[in-house]
């Protein structure tokens, strides 16, 4: 098992947003969370990248405990991740906030970014352009590929879709598949519950802090209460 | 207006000198601004302590007569390592005990201020108390430390139209541009300035990096209490007194500096402390030294009115250019 | 703990009398009104307070005036009088100069330790702030240093100073400068305290009317940066620079002057009569200013009752009279000699005060109906190598060098 | 987790439960035990408080009724203006001290020249800081959070060195005799304390009511939306500027009555009387005692002006202990001492009406579940 998530609780404040999430990442998988917003799917991502401090409950990586481990120490440990909105370093280029990514490690960093442009050729045309300048889904592939320069063993996906035009989904959702088999495991929260759920190899339903639901993608699609939920009218434009 | 022009050069020159001193504290008002979004309110006093220091310095040295040559340049050396490790130590100090612990609990930037104007009236009350009479052996009530030694010959070098140039002038002036760009090599162009900028951009996506920010809130007291350390080194050797008090003077002047470069921008910075002093100076010639507070702060609100985030707009964000 | 015991059970008892009284002391909040100057006739000794700036940043100023006092009522008191005079720690109040604390200070020393006299307030600014507050109480008060001469014209009658003002300063001074120096233009200087400019103007008055040509200047005292007023200096060459202001501004001013390139010669007022002056500035620099001042103290070499002052005040507080220590000690005497009169209350002391006249340690002592003292000598002072000497009374001392 | 707690924090938890037990007792009480609380209270401010037997123990070293009157009641008043603006607004303002000075100068201005009655002078008073508060406002109102810090600053130290500069109103030599005020039967002069602190005791009464008023109704409410988040406020249809504006004139004209009522006590004023520091203090008093919550607020102006005057035995040290206990406070309790609830609510949300600090990500020893099981 590379990631076990075991009954967290997390609050804001008083307010509970996790009340006992337990969920599990075999390599090589991608595993994606659904739920409706304010589910817990972001605060899920969060806790496992260290973002967000945990009242209880576990998180081991790899077969180490990571609960308490800082946030930064994560990265090195091998847990990457694409924030929620991005979060691009906007003074910076393209190719500084790609080298960002590796900033816990030493060395130079000249294949993986290679390989970075080649999953994203288009990040390699725009490689001195400033990060705030560019646009949605470019800031989106950046997102990813500098979550790749950290070398991560799972890779976490927040709402990579958000704020994209389909064409442009679909074509991120492509090059997550192809990431997937060059043999990074994918944790992908996602909104967009068909699509993800395409994608996905397993899937957990969140409902308000808690998993009501886990279950292979592919039944979840067929599953009449989920499509009900999450299917029926959001089929993919935000 | 008759002898107006009689003093321009020399108050250009002097808007220059103490112009410097504002951007070299500016930055660090902007630095930390930049990283934690906080007025740190006591780096005024990290400033004051860089000048006693030096202060120290002299006195231990033995200074007494003005110097030159490499034993000058050895002695300025010194002095600035000195002070710079005195006003980083201090500003370390300060983010351990005063804003550390708020910044873990996350506080609102309200109890932060309120801490920081603590930890100023903290150390303000500790120099004069403590470190003037037991440290330099002033008697208690006299504030000012009498009889500071002189360091620099302040005869003329030479003159550019009307305005002599001093020796303290030019060391001044380039002292404050060498650390200017010693530090904006540093931010811009070191793995340890990126974590600061990536930290001051999206402190959540920093940590998603791997970056410590701890450690990179460490490192910007630091940098910004060392440069704090210089300018107090300089207004030492300019001002040739020092008093308790002198930080909070300068340092409202540096924070006005930063805010009119654009607070988080180290160019801004330096930009904002130069103007500053030009017009404190400059504006002395026509309405006399009194209002030369009144200009600064109208300057400012005139140019907050009219780009909301300073001249060269905010942040290490998009600083970059 | 047995220390401590009786003091809570004092306070206990206080807290509980003050819960039953409270109801009944309705209206009475602060009641004072029997002032008037403290205790009956027939005491066996009166308070004396004295009030000014103890621990501030002028307090150099006002300390040598305080011991002046503690000399001349300890000498006092060590002749076994009728009636003795308190002038313990509690009844010095620290104003810190601070002219909204001086308020509450008065009322503590009038109403609760109800003192007679008060030696003070030091400074021109905490004595406008007090100075009718003391006459409607009664309270004759004698300031060793306050000289502003503004003070003198609000029509209190329990009011008085030993010092001359600066309306006499201002003239002194010029006078003086005039003979010595002759000068045709003339910067004056200020800061922006009450003090600094009060004096400025007497000087620029006084300057102007001798014919000379004045340029006048003024900078914040704040700020650490006097260079516009150097700047200024070197663009109006004038043949003397006169200060109005205390010695922290004025040796950083005389240094900048001098790093400028500023060679005019420089005179300055009482404020700037202390070492600091000389030690702001560097020696160097401050070589051969000049200073005024309506006190005289016992620089150097000097002779008969002053060198007695000296002495005794050197073996007392083991170190030489500053400023106005002397006048400090002439205060504490004019209240000396009431009590010796019989005078032990305000109203009578204030009486006596009007035909009081005697040889003081730094002038005679005599006070003109609207508190001023009769004699308004100037004394200059300067500053050779390194140290302040005393010239002598304005109209006759030569400057030297 | 649960052992993360530090003593000192924890030393300050019954001051909280008291604090919740209280107003749990106050919002279930009936209408007329409120007023009998009010009406002890002011019958204890009135008699009691300044009572000698009192001030023996209050203020040695002082005259204490005259401490009460300046600093403990001029620092209540403008502690309660300045909370209008900070706690309820959530403006952060660094350069209060300018609306008591100009109140203060309004009336010794016009009641020295032109021997304008007291009354009328206090209104013209009040309305001269109300419009230098839109003035202030108006341009800098735009700006963020920061910036309008530093732009109250700066304009706090633009009146003092103006009123320095300018001989019309006395420069640096100040104004002497202010007018005491007049009132039928009763005599204010400088002999006795007693009326000034009647004066004073209205005055903060009246403010309380004024404040408490306003809490209450639609402005309130738009101040707290404001406070929490500007842009939802703005997007849910609050004339957000119009609002600030509000608030900064509400908060200048209580400040510019306090410098009347002050400089009418004292009767004589200077420029040197309203320095910085005297914002910082203000403010701090603010956020010391809850911001945001009025009887925090006057809790908090009431120690911030009582405990260096009473600590002057330990005489200079008193501004370094002052410090320090800044920074403890706000380390171990920045919400202030009684904090309202909803304030709470907002600082556990992080971000306490004025946004979190930046480079903030919450780390392993946020959250103590004692806290949170609640």
């Amino acid at each position: 098992m590379l990631l076990e998530v075991r009954d967290i609780h997390v609050h804001y404040g008083k307010i509970a947003a996790l009340k006992g999430v337990t969920l599990e990442v075999e390599e090589g998988e991608i595993v994606t969370l659904i739920g409706a917003n304010g589910a817990g799917k972001t605060t899920t991502l969060k806790s496992i990248s260290g973002l967000r401090p945990l009242t209880s409950g576990r998180i081991v990586f790899d077969g180490t405990d990571i609960s308490k481990l800082q946030g930064h120490k994560r990265v090195l440990a091998g847990i990457g991740q694409a924030p929620e909105g991005r979060g691009i370093f906007p003074g910076m280029t393209v190719q500084e906030n790609l080298l960002m990514g590796a900033y816990a490690r030493k060395g130079t960093f000249r294949e993986e970014l290679d390989e970075v442009y080649e999953l994203f050729p288009r990040l390699s045309e725009r490689r001195t352009q400033f990060g705030g300048t560019m646009s949605g889904g470019e800031q989106q592939m950046l997102a990813i590929g500098r979550a790749l320069m950290t070398n991560p063993k799972v890779l976490l996906l927040d709402e990579p879709s958000m704020g994209l035009a389909p064409m442009l989904v679909a074509q991120i959702f492509e090059i997550v598949r192809e990431i997937n088999q060059r043999g990074t495991t994918v944790l992908l929260v996602e909104q967009n519950a068909m699509q993800a759920l395409q994608l996905a190899h397993r899937a957990y339903v969140l409902e308000s802090g808690r998993v009501v639901k886990a279950a292979d993608a592919s039944g979840l699609l067929d599953d009449p209460e989920v499509r009900a939920a999450y299917l029926g009218g959001d089929l993919g434009v935000d | 207006m008759d002898n107006f022009l009689g003093q321009f050069g020399p108050a250009t020159v002097g808007g220059l000198a103490i112009g410097s001193i504002y951007a070299l504290v500016a930055l660090g008002y902007t630095m930390v601004y930049g990283v934690l979004r906080l007025i740190n309110f006591a780096h005024s006093e990290v400033f004051t302590i860089g000048g006693f220091a030096a202060v120290g310095v002299f006195l231990m040295v033995g200074v007494s007569a003005p110097v030159g040559g490499f034993a000058l340049i050895g002695l300025l050396l010194l002095t600035v390592l000195v002070a710079m490790a005195a006003s980083g130590g201090t500003a370390l100090l300060l983010e351990q005990v005063a804003y550390r612990p708020l910044r873990k609990h996350g506080s609102s930037r309200l109890a932060a201020l309120i801490s920081a104007i603590g930890a100023s009236l903290f150390l303000q009350e500790l120099i004069k108390l403590v470190i003037i009479p037991h440290v330099f052996g002033q008697s208690n009530g006299a504030i000012q430390l009498q009889n500071m030694p002189r360091v620099i010959d302040k005869t003329p070098l030479f003159s550019i139209g009307n305005a002599p140039i001093r020796l303290d002038h030019v060391i001044i002036v380039v002292a404050a541009v060498i650390m200017m760009v010693l530090l904006d090599r540093l931010v811009n162009g070191t793995r340890v300035g990126r974590g600061i900028r990536a930290t001051a951009q999206d402190p959540e996506a920093a940590v998603l990096m791997g970056v410590n920010i701890d450690k990179v809130v460490r490192t910007t007291f630091l940098l910004g209490g060392a440069m704090a350390g210089v300018a107090g080194v300089l207004y030492l050797l300019y001002f040739e007194n020092l008093d308790y008090r002198v930080g909070f003077v300068v340092g409202i002047k540096a924070f006005t500096a930063a805010v009119l470069g654009g607070i988080g921008n180290l160019r801004g910075a330096l930009l904002g402390g130069f103007v500053l002093g030009l017009v404190e100076s400059w504006s002395s010639i026509f309405l006399g030294a009194e209002w030369s507070e009144v200009t600064a702060f109208v300057v400012l609100v005139l140019v907050l009115m009219f780009r909301p985030t300073g001249i060269l707009g905010e942040s290490l964000q998009r600083a970059r250019a | 703990m047995a220390a401590l015991r009786p003091k809570i059970t004092r306070l206990t008892g206080v807290l509980a009398t003050g819960m039953a009284l409270s109801l009944a002391l309705a209206g009475c909040a602060g009641n004072s009104s029997d002032g008037g100057g403290g205790t009956g006739g027939n005491a066996s000794s009166i308070k004396i307070g004295f009030m000014g700036d103890l621990t501030g940043e002028n307090s150099g100023i006002v300390i040598p005036p305080l011991n002046g006092a503690i000399l001349a009522f300890e000498e006092y008191n060590a002749k076994n009088p009728k009636v003795k005079i308190d002038f313990n720690k509690d009844l010095h109040y620290d104003s810190q100069g601070k002219s909204d604390i001086a308020p509450n200070l008065v009322t503590k020393a009038i109403s609760q330790d109800k003192v007679t006299g008060l030696i003070g307030p030091a400074f021109s600014g905490e004595s406008k702030s007090v100075g009718k507050q003391l006459d409607e109480n009664k309270i004759p008060s004698v300031s060793p240093s306050a000289t502003n001469p503004g003070l003198a014209q609000n029509g209190w009658k329990y009011w008085h100073r030993v010092v001359a003002n600066d309306n006499d300063q201002g003239p002194g001074i010029a006078d003086f400068m005039m003979r010595a120096k002759s000068p045709k233009k003339v910067l004056v200087v200020s800061d922006d305290q009450e003090y600094s400019i009060g004096l400025a103007e007497a000087l620029a008055k006084a300057f102007k009317d001798k014919g000379t040509t004045v340029e006048t200047d003024k900078f914040s005292k704040d700020s650490p940066n006097y260079n516009p007023t150097a700047n200024k200096a070197t663009a109006f060459q004038p043949d003397l620079i006169a200060f109005g202001g205390y010695y922290a501004q004025g040796g950083k001013l005389l240094k900048q002057l001098r790093d400028a390139g500023v060679k005019a010669p420089f005179v300055t007022g009482d404020g700037s009569l202390d070492a600091g002056l000389v030690s702001g500035a560097g020696a160097q620099n401050a070589e051969g200013a000049v200073i005024g001042c309506p006190c005289k103290i016992p620089f150097g070499s000097v002779t008969g009752p002053l060198k007695d002052f000296k002495d005794k005040y050197k073996a007392r507080f083991n170190t030489d009279p500053q400023i106005y220590a002397a006048e400090g000690y002439d205060a504490a005497t004019a209240f000396i000699k009431a009590v010796e009169a019989g005078k032990t209350s305000g109203d009578d002391i204030n009486e006596f005060l009007k035909t009081l006249s005697f040889e003081g340690v730094s002038k005679p002592i005599k006070f003109k109906d609207n508190g001023e003292p009769q004699a308004n000598s100037i004394f200059v002072y300067q500053v050779k190598a390194g140290q302040i000497g005393l010239l002598g009374d304005s109209t006759q001392a030569k400057l030297e060098g | 987790m649960t052992g993360n707690k530090s003593p000192l924090r924890r030393a300050f938890a019954p001051i909280g439960a008291f604090n919740d037990k209280m107003r749990d007792w106050w919002e279930g009480a009936n209408l007329w035990v409120r007023w009998a609380v009010y009406l002890l209270l002011i019958i204890f401010a009135l008699t009691l408080l300044p009572s000698p037997q009192f001030a023996t123990f209050m203020m040695p070293g002082s005259d204490w009724v005259s401490t009460l009157i300046h600093p403990i009641g001029t620092f209540i008043l403008l502690a309660i203006g300045l909370n209008v603006v900070v706690g309820q607004a959530g403006l952060l303002d660094l350069g209060y001290v300018a609306f008591f000075a100009i109140g203060g100068y309004s009336l010794a201005y016009f009641g020295t020249k032109y021997g304008w009655n007291f009354w009328a002078t206090v209104v013209v008073g009040i309305l001269l800081t109300g419009v230098s508060g839109i003035i202030l406002g108006a341009p800098t109102l735009r700006l963020r959070g920061d910036y309008l810090a530093i732009v109250t600053l700066g304009f706090g130290e633009i009146v003092r060195i103006t009123a320095n500069n300018t001989d019309e109103i006395g420069g640096a030599r100040g104004i002497t005799g202010v007018p005491h005020p007049t009132l039928p039967g009763v005599e204010f002069t400088l002999r006795d304390a007693a009326p000034y602190y009647y004066l004073m005791v209205g005055a903060i009464v009246l403010v309380i009511i004024l404040s408490r008023r306003v809490e209450k109704s639609r402005v309130g409410r738009a101040w707290a939306a404001i406070r929490e988040d500007e842009d939802a406020a703005e997007l849910m249809g609050v004339p957000t500027f119009k609002f600030k504006l509000l608030a900064f004139a509400m908060g200048a004209v209580i400040g510019g009555f306090g410098g009347a009522i002050w400089a009418s006590k004292v009767s004589f004023i200077e420029p040197g009387n309203f320095p910085f520091i005297l914002s910082a203090t203000i403010l701090a008093a603010v956020v010391l005692g809850g911001s945001g919550n009025l009887p925090g607020v006057i809790v908090g102006a009431f120690l911030i002006a009582w405990l260096p005057e009473r600590l002057r035995f330990i005489n200079e040290y008193r501004i370094l202990i002052f410090g320090a206990a800044l920074v403890l406070m706000m380390a171990f309790r920045p919400e202030g001492l009684l904090p309202s609830r909803r304030r709470r609510a907002e600082l556990a949300e992080g971000t306490g009406g004025m946004g979190s600090m930046g480079a903030e990500v919450a780390t392993q020893t946020t959250v103590e579940p004692s806290e949170v099981s609640k």
